[in-house]
């Protein structure tokens, strides 16, 4: 993964997280002053269980180059199972990205715990340093056309 | 039980020398445990201390240089009798893992590694795959009567995130294999404390300070003999008790055994094949003791059986 | 809409690295906005004053505050649109703080993302709906979980505020660690004289219902009302006929059973009364140490009972209760110290542990109270402490420093003087952390009158040597190794989460560390608050801490508890879920997805559909992102506020 | 004793030190743990936990000329003992090495022994043990020290007059040769 430097062009990534867990942990990473790359945007909702798939979508169709989604540990849900239904649902989606012509490497989904400051910082700076590698998305009214019988991986990419 | 499973053999220098009996026994035991051994052709000197203490790099390279000659043999896994050149060997393997570390070794030596290899001491193989309880089936001649006092040494389990075999602190292999034997193995909580190592060369003070200590202790315990499982330390315990003794103001007579040649003899091995002869105190007395009844013996332990039991039951 | 943004510079932690005026600038470009304006501390009572003014004045329907997290001050800014008249639910907070100025270090980038997340939180605010809070009835009692001094102190403190209690113990006496304890620091006040009165309190309340020997078996509902199942092991002994008479505990003839509350310095029967003052004073059976439950014939307890209380076919049993609210203080446990194999590892009966050493003080514990080597029963002379054991060691994943141990091993230092006038005590420290209240004082009392030796240094081995102990170590002061040969080795073995910690947090739903200590509501404001709704903390359970701090916390819980539920009804948080009839279908998804059972099936004139049950929805949203037909929407979390805010992100 | 200036710690040090061992020595919180264990503290005139503080501090000179370095017999109680996990006896090694490569007399029976040594394997291949002594006698000129050993060594056979001579000697040779040419620095790209 390349390092991030200062001049590097700031690229568009939306973060969905929970409230109780992930957004905690995103706080917790700020108050101990955990330096991050500035890309991200958080979005807050209750529970990774409250994203809606076609939230990713419009992100990535609206001009994100890379989403987040980020909740509490399995077993660890503030709503008891929310997590699971999220894991289960974003898993799947992953796996349709390809369909849409997105690079699956634009979407990732884990747990921050609300204590876990250090591990957001890496999960961000990773992940920052993920899309970064990937360059920036085709603007999606650009993109080929797209053939749903042909589907494979990363058609959008450069 | 690893029968029929074969290994590349890596003696070490001593074993043609200093050692000759632990290599002879070694290979022995290994042959009658059904550990096949095959030496690494054209071997050539780990570097031992001197070679860590200069450079880390060189010191792989020649540690490399043998793995590329187990890889002659097709094989990956390596065996040696002796803790320093397992040390030396198992760091070179995992130091090449390290970002850069493997570029510098390569500039050095004639054939890079192309395989991921693993190095074990002869005494983890026989305590993890053989097991103590497979080679108590074995025993023809049980160790009755015999009391041990184990010495692990420095090097051959520690650090423990690093060498992966028995305790870091309280190591059982020994202990564990001597019982298996019919010997008496007493508490020696000394067990990993150094000898002194190659310190005996430029200072034998220093050996004879640290490895005198040892000795005391193990008297003091009411032991018939040591066993061990490092050239270095045997030599610093056996060839070097005398100056111990001297160092101490006292007399030491205890005789200093390799493992594997009380394996031997509990195995009924042709002694030939065990260089008992080759030690430097006599074993004669200790070895009388085998068979002997343990009541003969009771009052004299009584002053040690506390403790010793107390870590038996542990 | 009029919508009013507010952007904080927090003195210098968002000014330093954010363009504030620039931010508002942006802000004033913004659709709706007709008002911004920076403030210097927009929590303060004269920023708080401006918002207020600023709706007044200028006919705000909406507000956006752009701080800290709103994790921290969302309630409070709540308040203050709502004392202007707004509705609070007409008011956003962008995160340019916590999210923003303190993560990044670039200023330009900083400024740009501020902006961000200003026009975020105003796009979602444009879709804000007025939202009015409900009230439900809440159940007036209480559930303690633990009973140890901070599950003590919360009880008591909740039954004098006239609430109901119910307290679970999992050990068969209530009293904790501090009931094991000889003496405590900086006072050296006995223990149990000290807790004792307080423990037959418990026994005596009648608002309080003790359940000892009896361990949570679930918990289902929310703040209010909670439904609790609690299984209650067998003992053995009915409890209701047993006296606490001992009778039984004579004459057991299985006598070498584990003695639990002595931490292994004695043997007990299998029938047994933990310690003189247990509350409940009653007995209970080890079942794998009994002669007759574990297959033999026996059953001498049940002859000489003259209560007939013994009873060998007792099955573990649960019960229900309803509660409004929750205190766990479920303490802490000493983590397994025989991981040092340099110590000995359990090897040597003379290396013990302090909770170990605090039993062979105590006038209750198996020697009464003469310190006696458990090797040998000799007095010991020469005793050496180790500080540190399984604290500040990140090689066995405890890198925390445990807080008490300093002081509890200054304390054993000066009883070891009191009880042994001839012996020295030799404590091997690496810092000596002790910041409470006369807590230093109490560190130099040990070595000044008391003459303890304090070994700036840590052990290396410990070995035996004859009947002693050589103890092997460094004084890094001098720079030189140091050894003794030593009597007695007295580890101060650290704390850790106790081991059901994890399970527990699962069923209550809160969170928990990564080393298992429950997580408060914010470090500084909610300490003894968790981020589920009437569940509270008190003690260990949310970090070591010692018994003055552990109390503190069982009573700031109970004021929480008494603050909670002293109406009948709460009011109920109105960001739940709301199905849209038109659209739905009836298909049921959400009704299977919810985790609460909140919405249920209704006949409309022929047709199924949703109905979500507001007292119940906790808002997580789960049916909204579930529903085919996006008819059951999450107020204040819509769909299309959601989409609002990924657009405001995305075309900017 | 001069006192130390903190301002002027040589950071390039601490650096080389952390990048050729591996290790962080910020880790290091002075517990002392490595100093209570190692056995051969006694010939020590800095302890291990004050060679790891000193290294904290870059005091390269006092580390590169202490006497500890040169003694530690790499036994790695230190290394097993240490709660933050750092591999004290490769840090010490690392050290030597600094030592040696910059110069510094050492302990000179120590670096002799090692000398001696790595001469004979690598002119032989292996380690020849009579012939290695004999040239460290010769050096140190300590003929008597370990002189009442030799009989008895003799007579079990457990010192061959003539070395065990490996068949591609030239390959050793070539190891040490290339190392002394500074191959390996080149490989990665230069000093470390």
């Amino acid at each position: 993964m390349p390092e991030l430097t200062e001049n590097t062009k700031e690229l568009r990534i939306v973060g969905f997280l929970c409230n109780w867990c992930s957004y905690g942990g995103a706080d917790t990473a700020g108050v101990g002053r955990f330096i991050q790359p500035t890309d991200l945007r958080i979005i807050r909702l209750p529970c990774s269980g409250r994203v809606n798939p076609l939230f990713i979508i419009k992100a990535l169709m609206s001009g994100a180059d890379g989403v987040l989604v980020s909740g509490c540990h399995p077993r660890d849900c503030h709503y008891a199972e929310g997590n699971f239904y999220a894991r289960r649902r974003l898993e799947v989606f992953k796996h349709l990205l390809p369909v849409l012509g997105i690079d699956r490497r634009r979407f990732e989904y884990t747990w921050v715990s609300a204590s876990e400051g250090p591990r957001w910082q890496k999960v961000v700076t990773d992940f920052t340093a993920q899309i970064h590698a990937l360059g920036p998305a085709k603007f999606f009214a650009d993109a080929p056309e797209l053939d749903f019988l042909k589907a494979g991986e990363g058609v959008m990419q450069p | 039980m690893t029968t029929g499973k074969t290994f590349a053999y890596y003696p070490g220098c001593s074993g043609s020398g200093t050692s000759v009996e632990y290599d002879k026994s070694s290979r022995a035991v290994c042959e009658a445990l059904g550990i096949r051994l095959v030496d690494l052709p054209d071997w050539n000197c780990c570097g031992s201390t001197p070679a860590h203490q200069v450079d880390h790099v060189l010191s792989a390279a020649l540690s490399a240089r043998n793995l590329a000659q187990a890889e002659t043999l097709g094989l990956c896994e390596t065996l040696t009798p002796c803790p320093s050149c397992l040390k030396n060997l198992h760091n070179a393997v995992e130091h090449l893992r390290e970002p850069g570390f493997g570029a510098r070794v390569n500039a050095l030596v004639e054939r890079p590694l192309t395989r991921e290899h693993s190095v074990k001491s002869v005494l983890q193989i026989i305590y993890e795959d053989v097991t103590p309880e497979k080679v108590a089936e074995k025993v023809t001649r049980t160790l009755n009567g015999l009391k041990l006092v184990p010495y692990y040494g420095c090097l051959m389990n520690r650090p423990g995130r690093s060498m992966h075999f028995d305790d870091e602190e309280n190591p059982q292999a020994l202990d564990k294999l001597m019982r298996a034997l019919g010997a008496e193995v007493l508490p020696f909580p000394l067990k990993q404390e150094c000898c002194g190592g190659a310190m005996g060369v430029p200072d034998n003070r220093i050996t004879s300070r640290l490895s005198g200590r040892l000795l005391e202790y193990a008297v003091s315990l009411g032991a018939d003999a040591f066993v061990v499982a490092c050239p270095l330390c045997q030599m610093n315990l056996d060839m070097r008790q005398a100056q111990a003794g001297d160092y101490y103001g006292r007399g030491f007579n205890l005789p200093v055994f390799y493992y594997t040649q009380l394996m031997g003899i509990a195995l009924g091995l042709d002694k030939t094949r065990l260089g008992l002869d080759k030690l430097i105190v006599k074993p004669a007395a200790a070895l009388a003791k085998i068979g002997r009844k343990a009541k003969e013996e009771a009052p004299a332990a009584s002053g040690a059986g506390r403790t010793a039991e107390a870590e038996v039951e542990a | 809409m009029k919508i009013g943004v507010f952007i904080c510079h927090c003195g210098s932690n968002i000014a330093a690295t954010v363009d504030v005026l620039k931010v508002v600038e942006s802000a004033k470009s913004m659709p709706e906005v007709v008002y911004a304006v920076n403030s210097m501390y927009t929590c303060s009572e004269p920023g708080q004053q401006a918002i207020e003014e600023a709706i007044k004045e200028r006919g705000l329907t909406g507000v956006v505050v752009a701080s800290c997290t709103p994790r921290m001050h969302e309630p409070t800014f709540r308040r203050t649109v709502e004392r202007a008249g707004l509705n609070r639910y007409m008011f956003e907070m962008a995160n340019i703080r916590e999210h923003v100025s303190w993560v990044g270090k670039d200023k330009a980038a900083n400024t740009a993302k501020a902006v961000d997340l200003v026009r975020m939180a105003v796009e979602k605010l444009r879709l804000d709906k007025v939202l009015i809070p409900k009230f439900i009835p809440a159940t007036r009692k209480v559930l303690v979980i633990g009973g140890g001094v901070a599950g003590i102190q919360a009880a008591l403190d909740c039954a004098e505020g006239g609430m109901d209690v119910v307290m679970v113990e999992s050990e068969p006496s209530i009293g904790g660690k501090m009931s094991k304890l000889d003496k405590t620091f900086p006072t050296v006040d006995c223990s149990s004289c000290v807790l004792g009165p307080r423990m037959v309190d418990v026994a005596q309340n009648e608002r309080i219902e003790l359940h000892a020997y009896s361990e949570i078996a679930s918990i289902s509902g929310y703040v209010g009302n909670f439904d609790v199942t609690i299984r209650k092991k067998a003992t053995y002994v009915d409890w209701d006929k047993c006296t606490g008479c001992g009778l039984c505990t004579e004459k057991c003839p299985s006598k070498k059973s584990y003695d639990r509350f002595n931490e292994g310095m004695g043997e007990t029967t299998a029938i047994n009364i933990p310690f003189p003052q247990a509350i409940p004073k009653k007995a209970t059976i080890t079942a794998a140490s009994c002669r007759l439950l574990s297959g033999g014939k026996c059953g001498v307890c049940a002859k000489i009972c003259t209560s007939q209380a013994v009873d060998y076919t007792q099955k573990d049993r649960e019960i229900t209760v309803k509660v409004g609210a929750v205190v766990a203080a479920t303490g802490y446990d000493l983590m397994d110290w025989t991981v040092y194999g340099e110590y000995g590892a359990g090897r040597y009966p003379d290396v013990i542990t302090s909770l170990q050493y605090e039993r062979l003080l105590s006038a209750s514990g198996p020697t009464g109270g003469h310190i006696r080597r458990p090797s040998d029963g000799r007095e010991p002379k020469e005793v050496v402490f180790i500080q540190c054991v399984g604290s500040r060691d990140p090689s066995v994943g405890r890198p925390y420093c445990s807080g008490f141990c300093c002081m509890y091993t200054a304390k054993q230092a000066i009883l070891t003087k009191d009880h042994i006038p001839d012996s020295r005590s030799y404590v091997f420290y690496m810092d000596i952390r002790s910041p409470g209240k006369g807590y230093d004082e109490f560190t130099r009392r040990a070595q000044e009158e008391y003459k303890a030796q304090y070994i700036r240094g840590r052990v290396s081995t410990v070995y035996p040597k004859g009947d002693k102990l050589v103890v092997k170590g460094v004084d890094t002061l001098v720079g030189e190794q140091v050894e003794l040969e030593a009597d007695l080795v007295v580890l101060a073995v650290g704390g850790e989460a106790s081991q059901n910690a994890p399970k527990l947090a699962e069923k209550l739903r809160i969170s928990y560390d990564g080393y298992g200590f429950f997580m408060e509501g914010h470090p500084k404001l909610k300490p003894v608050e968790t981020n589920t709704a009437g569940v509270y903390l008190a003690g260990s359970c949310q970090g070591l801490k010692d018994i003055p701090s552990s109390v503190a916390q069982g009573s700031a819980a109970a004021a929480k508890v008494l603050g909670l539920l002293s109406k009948d009804k709460l009011e109920s948080d109105p960001q739940t879920a709301g199905v849209d009839v038109k659209r739905c279908v009836g298909c049921r998804k959400c009704i299977n997805v919810c985790p609460f059972g909140a919405i249920r099936e209704v006949d409309m004139r022929g047709q199924i559909k949703a109905e979500v049950i507001e007292a119940v929805c906790q808002g997580c949203g789960l049916c909204t992102a579930t529903c085919p037909q996006g008819a059951v929407q999450l107020s204040h979390f819509t769909d299309n506020q959601v989409l609002a805010e990924v657009e405001a992100l995305c075309q900017s | 004793m001069e006192p130390i200036q903190l301002g002027n710690g040589d950071a390039e040090f601490i650096r080389k030190v952390e990048v050729e061992s591996r290790q962080d020595m910020k880790k290091c919180y002075q517990c002392g743990n490595c100093a209570a264990g190692c056995p051969m503290s006694f010939t020590y005139d800095y302890t291990a936990s004050q060679l790891i503080r000193l290294i904290q501090l870059g005091q390269r000179q006092r580390v590169l000329s202490s006497r500890a370095v040169w003694m530690c017999a790499t036994c790695e109680t230190c290394s097993t003992r240490c709660p933050n996990e750092i591999d004290v006896a490769r840090v010490l090694d690392v050290c030597r090495h600094m030592a040696r490569r910059e110069g510094y007399a050492g302990e000179r029976n120590v670096r002799l022994f090692a000398d001696a040594f790595l001469q004979s394997v690598r002119m032989n291949g292996r380690a020849h043990e009579l012939g290695l002594m004999a040239v460290f006698k010769l050096r140190t000129l300590k003929f008597f020290a370990d002189l009442s050993l030799a009989p008895a060594m003799l007579l079990k056979g457990k010192l061959p007059f003539l070395p065990h001579r490996i068949k591609a000697r030239n390959e050793v040779a070539d190891i040490f040769r290339r190392f002394k040419e500074g191959r390996a620095e080149d490989a990665a790209g230069g000093k470390p």
